[in-house]
């Protein structure tokens, strides 16, 4: 099978979407610019036209009314942002309006559009640029969050997403871009509100989305070399949020543990645990835990930064916790917790 | 001036002052249980701006849009029952007064969030644009949503890209009890600022329903040869409360004379004697269509009274489109 | 002692902090217009001067930047948004700015701010005019979030909040404007961060927030009418959320029953449930649960509007699923359940 | 024009080139980790705004902060290390290059979302006159920032309340590799809007560090007589790439032409033209003056280098103000 880099995958299912629906366009600030959000759009523009690939002012707000008005015509508007944080400009139209109108209008109008939502991390970007905000996104009815953690998983929501008739909010990770993986070449869907079992276990059960899957994945390696056998839930949606596979998966293996990709006060690990708390208390050998960004705003400096961030060792030790076991990781082990950067090629700024 | 359209014109603001006096009525009964923002004293606008639009335009309101709605051609009854809370409202009672929709009619959204029409009415333009579709997007707000960011970046995305689309702002002088003294400097101009975003900008009397029908043609050509927005601004009154069904003059937050200067000049009255003296109409004839139009908005309410409720299950309905 | 009305707690907490440090001020939509912000205003403008009280444009997003930085040169404002919805406008400079100026700045700029949101419901406001976003803002380290519950703690957590070195969210339900009780008329302060023990009891622990701590004691009582003695904690702050008096009641009571504001998914009872599983899963008789807002946009008809809103009835019916019990409600228990405005007095519209 | 303050001025300004030619050098040992917007190329505003201002004036600018931070009197070594990450920095590291502030010089903010600086410069000028303080506040922003909706809010809220501030436009052409014609009507022209506020406004040559000047002490005495705000604009241009140390001409979102029309127009060359051709200065002057610089530089670099990082403990620290 064929391997794409994340980016790359996001601009097939996009490229794929302008191609097979007239009505689907594509905005965003840098959309058609030589960088094209990191690749994701690049090319777009001169193989579509910039009547459907374009750029706009620094008018977040407007643009995501812009976007909203011209679904109620017809069109599917993919809008972009490249951080989650020129986002908050638009929470008004995000919210009040494009989340609310297939009900407020008791079904004679839905909001066909996505808002990808770029979170930023690392290099020093600090306290504006690297918020992870998607448990707010999550807690509105109305919208539907979505949070590729592969490059297949991102062609295939990407697609679904553009084809769903409601708001979908697109989150991708900032550190995922350059991530490699199979990515097959022909038109396909991953459902929206599916999680996925990215490794099968029966010692505990690893929640989480994103980025953090995959530092997830890397610390149930770890683990596997010291003998406990974790499956790892990549919940790829957060709303609809599917519940059946975590809680089968715990009741299977009894223990939880949840790495959240954003801040775990009042955030998404919180709702996880509630989740199954309230569905199979009595199945549980102990507390379901939580580990997530340290609750602090994001410092700029690397000697700070990379102090507040879940790495494997941190996600092994909450598990072995959990497990009643202690665990002392090899020097090797240790190496794979990242600093502030994706890879050792990234050379930033982003 | 079209005789026709000058009669035509002139029943339909009094029907939209009719049936707003009507809810102004029937509001203490205490069954329309939902905010309401009249427009009386505001019927000039919305019937002078949609006369001149044709069916197929759009038209996009915001809080006070009762007028938006019925002059675009809005259908009364799901109006009323709306407001009603009912199954048979234009929105099954889901929406409420703050937001009417009648797609039929092209009156495609009316929120209650300050602005935030604006930039969906910019949206309604690009996306017929983009379609090939010959269509005129009109959006009507108030002086006070033009201190929002978001009608100045619609102002300049709209003008980047040519927009065939009006923005209608009606300067009732007051958002809620605050004049525009503690809002807009003195030296503040609408007409300037749309001018800057390389907008044509133009004025009418806002309770001279000809006046602007005549700014609405005289923009609507303006797109048709320049391919670009225009911005209109109509200064009017609002008669009563901000919102509910009353008169606050009691509050003095306007003064007396002011009050009064505008309600002499009633765009309603104004036309009325226009017909008059020109003999397009006469007493009677105004008196028979006044008639016709109370039966039928008694009718209207006896519809939106006697209909239904929607079943509790409806709670859980059209959240998420399939 | 001297009974007030909750906005005339507000008003007089206000007007207190006015009088007492000249670096106060009040501004928001309609602040001093007759209404007052329904009354909670009323007359500061002509006591205290139009260069301290005083109406702004509907800039919501500029206004809360000039806040800030009114704040950054030695002011302390209290900033007023009529609904909540409305300050959605204002999120990127709620959220990027004023919660991470102190950090961002390693501690040099404080931004000593309140903004108080006031949270609607009833009489057919629908969908735009009646959210309830507080969990939004309790996912933030850098704001302080504060719901009193009570006229005594509106104004003793008002005046905290304003003399507090931080932003403050300052949230305050529509329905408690009008809302009877005790009122000291001197200075006093009710600590930001400290839950309240509403009512003790022994039986379960129910918590809760904002109007619906209201709500939550009504059950209380009519459960106590069947013999449950349930111990009721009125949260009052959402950050710095006191889990250790939530811990303590629940220790005791064995039993959590969370009652949200909000919506529950990814909600403020998602958090209450995970804090308290974390720390005493052990001690836990049965799973916590929770209610709240129906994970639905709020409709405007009242047919609809009324079920989707916590009652005592449906309070009580979750706390004794909890306990295992079955309560019947007489008429007249059931009457407390309120409709779509706060009191038969409010004839609309809000 | 004054002899001494045009030397003065040219010094800063290659004194700033210096520094970022600096970074821009000493980037890729990544050790300056954190995004980094370079001012080469648009001295003349930093220096010719900032000039004019007096040392109690505060100074607010955006992601492009440094010539700002350093014309404004910001301390260099601060500076470097908090580029550096350091606990010596003038956040101690947590702010980073986006977040430069220097009290004591009257530069109270820099933040990297556009346009979010201009309301708080408002509300600054405006809690100076609460305070009944003589203090002009000028914010420094790029003509991106027009675009967003709070630009045009602080300017309605600005003229309002007569504020004594000076919104300070830098028309560098470019948002990131957006040109304006993307963005932006050929039609609008922010001078017109800003009046359209009732907000005088001037423009002056952005590369010519006198008429900057000029153009500010102009504005300080329109806002002693009328007490209002002044929008100011001026064309400039940036040299390298948008965020980062290199040049990213091969990418050419930017004609050649025009890059080598602005880099010919350089402002400290032009100054330093006028310098000798009026004999203000020699080559020798300018060299020795050059060299100490080099030193001062070199030396804070140094500084920044061997500083030390925050302990991991201050992670938590510095979260609320107690
Ligand atoms: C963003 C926002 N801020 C505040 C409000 C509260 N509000 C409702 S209507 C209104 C007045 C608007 O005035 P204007 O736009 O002039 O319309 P008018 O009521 O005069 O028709 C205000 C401030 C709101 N709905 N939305
Ligand atoms: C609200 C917001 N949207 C987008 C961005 C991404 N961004 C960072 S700098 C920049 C360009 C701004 O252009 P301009 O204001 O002209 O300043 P310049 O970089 O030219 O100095 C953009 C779009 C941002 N930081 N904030
Ligand atoms: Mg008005
Ligand atoms: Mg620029």
């Amino acid at each position: 099978m064929r391997n794409l880099k994340f980016f790359e995958a996001i601009r097939e299912a996009t490229a794929i979407s302008l191609r097979d629906d007239p009505s689907v366009y594509l905005v965003g600030l840098g959309v058609p610019d030589p960088k094209g959000i990191f690749g994701t759009t690049e090319g777009l523009q001169s193989e579509y036209g910039a009547d459907r690939v374009f750029d706009m002012p620094i008018s977040e707000n407007a643009m995501t009314g812009v976007a909203i008005g011209s679904a109620l015509v017809g069109m599917r508007p993919i809008l972009t942002h490249q951080r989650v944080e020129f986002a908050l400009l638009s929470m008004e139209q995000i919210v009040n309006q494009a989340a609310k109108w297939f009900h407020m209008t008791a079904g004679k109008k839905n909001i066909p559009l996505v808002i990808r939502m770029i979170i930023g991390r690392g290099w020093g970007q600090g306290a504006q640029h690297s918020q992870s905000l998607e448990s707010w996104f999550a807690h509105i009815p109305g919208l539907k969050v979505v949070m590729p953690a592969t490059p297949y998983d991102a062609k295939g929501l990407l697609i679904s997403a553009v084809e769903d008739n409601n708001p979908v909010i697109f989150m991708e990770h900032r550190w995922l871009h350059n991530t490699f993986g199979e990515v097959p070449k022909r038109k396909y869907k991953v459902p929206l509100g599916k999680a996925n079992i990215i490794k099968s276990g029966k010692d505990l059960t690893i929640v989480s989305h994103s980025y953090m899957s995959i530092e997830a994945l890397k610390a149930a390696m770890i683990m596997k070399e010291h003998g406990i056998d974790s499956e790892v839930i990549d919940l790829r949606s957060l709303r609809p949020l599917d519940t059946k596979t975590i809680i089968k998966s715990v009741k299977k293996t009894k223990r939880l543990l949840v790495v959240d990709n954003g801040w775990t006060r009042f955030g998404v690990s919180a709702e996880i645990i509630s989740s199954v708390t309230e569905k199979i208390f009595d199945e549980l050998k102990c507390s379901p835990s939580r580990i997530g960004i340290e609750d602090v705003p994001l410092p700029s400096t690397r000697a700070l930064a990379v102090h507040a961030y879940p790495t494997p060792s941190k996600i092994v030790k909450a598990a072995a916790k959990l497990l009643g076991l202690q665990i002392k990781l090899s020097k090797e082990q240790k190496k794979s917790d990242p600093l502030d950067q994706p890879d050792q090629n990234f050379t930033g700024p982003f | 001036m079209d005789n026709k359209l000058i009669k035509d014109q002139f029943f339909q603001m009094l029907r939209i002052r009719k049936v707003e006096l009507k809810i102004s009525e029937l509001y203490p009964e205490e069954e329309m249980r939902c905010p309401v923002h009249l427009s009386v004293g505001q019927e000039a606008v919305a019937v002078g701006v949609c006369s001149a639009l044709q069916k197929k335009d759009i038209a996009l309101s915001a809080h006070r849009s009762h007028a938006h709605y019925l002059a675009k051609g809005g259908d009364l009854k799901s109006m009323l029952a709306e407001l009603y809370g009912k199954k048979t409202g234009c929105a099954e009672g889901k929406g409420g007064s703050m937001h009417l929709i009648d797609l039929e009619a092209g009156l495609i959204a009316a929120v209650p969030i300050v602005g935030s029409t604006i930039p969906i009415a910019v949206g309604s333009a690009w996306g017929n644009m983009m379609q090939d579709k010959s269509v005129t997007t009109a959006v009507f707000f108030g002086e006070g949503a033009t201190e929002t960011g978001v009608f100045h970046e619609s102002l300049g995305f709209a003008s980047l890209h040519n927009m065939p689309m009006i923005f209608v702002c009606e300067n009732n002088l007051y958002s809620v009890y605050s004049s525009l003294e503690v809002r807009q400097s003195n030296k503040r101009n609408n007409i300037k600022i749309a001018e800057g975003h390389g907008i044509v900008s133009l004025k009418g009397e806002g309770n001279d329903v000809s006046s602007v029908y005549g700014v609405i043609k005289e923009s609507i050509s303006i797109i048709k040869k320049q391919k670009g927005p225009v911005y209109v601004e109509f200064d009017t009154y609002r008669w009563l409360e901000h919102c509910g069904p009353n008169d606050d003059d009691h509050l003095g937050y306007r003064k007396d004379k002011e009050v009064k200067k505008w309600k002499i000049n009633c765009p309603i009255e104004k036309t009325k004697d226009y017909l008059l003296n020109n003999k397009l109409a006469d007493e009677k004839e105004i008196q028979t269509v006044s008639l016709e139009l109370d039966d039928e908005i008694e009718e209207a309410f006896e519809f939106a009274k006697t209909s239904p409720f929607l079943d509790k299950k409806h709670l859980y309905t059209s959240i998420y489109s399939d």
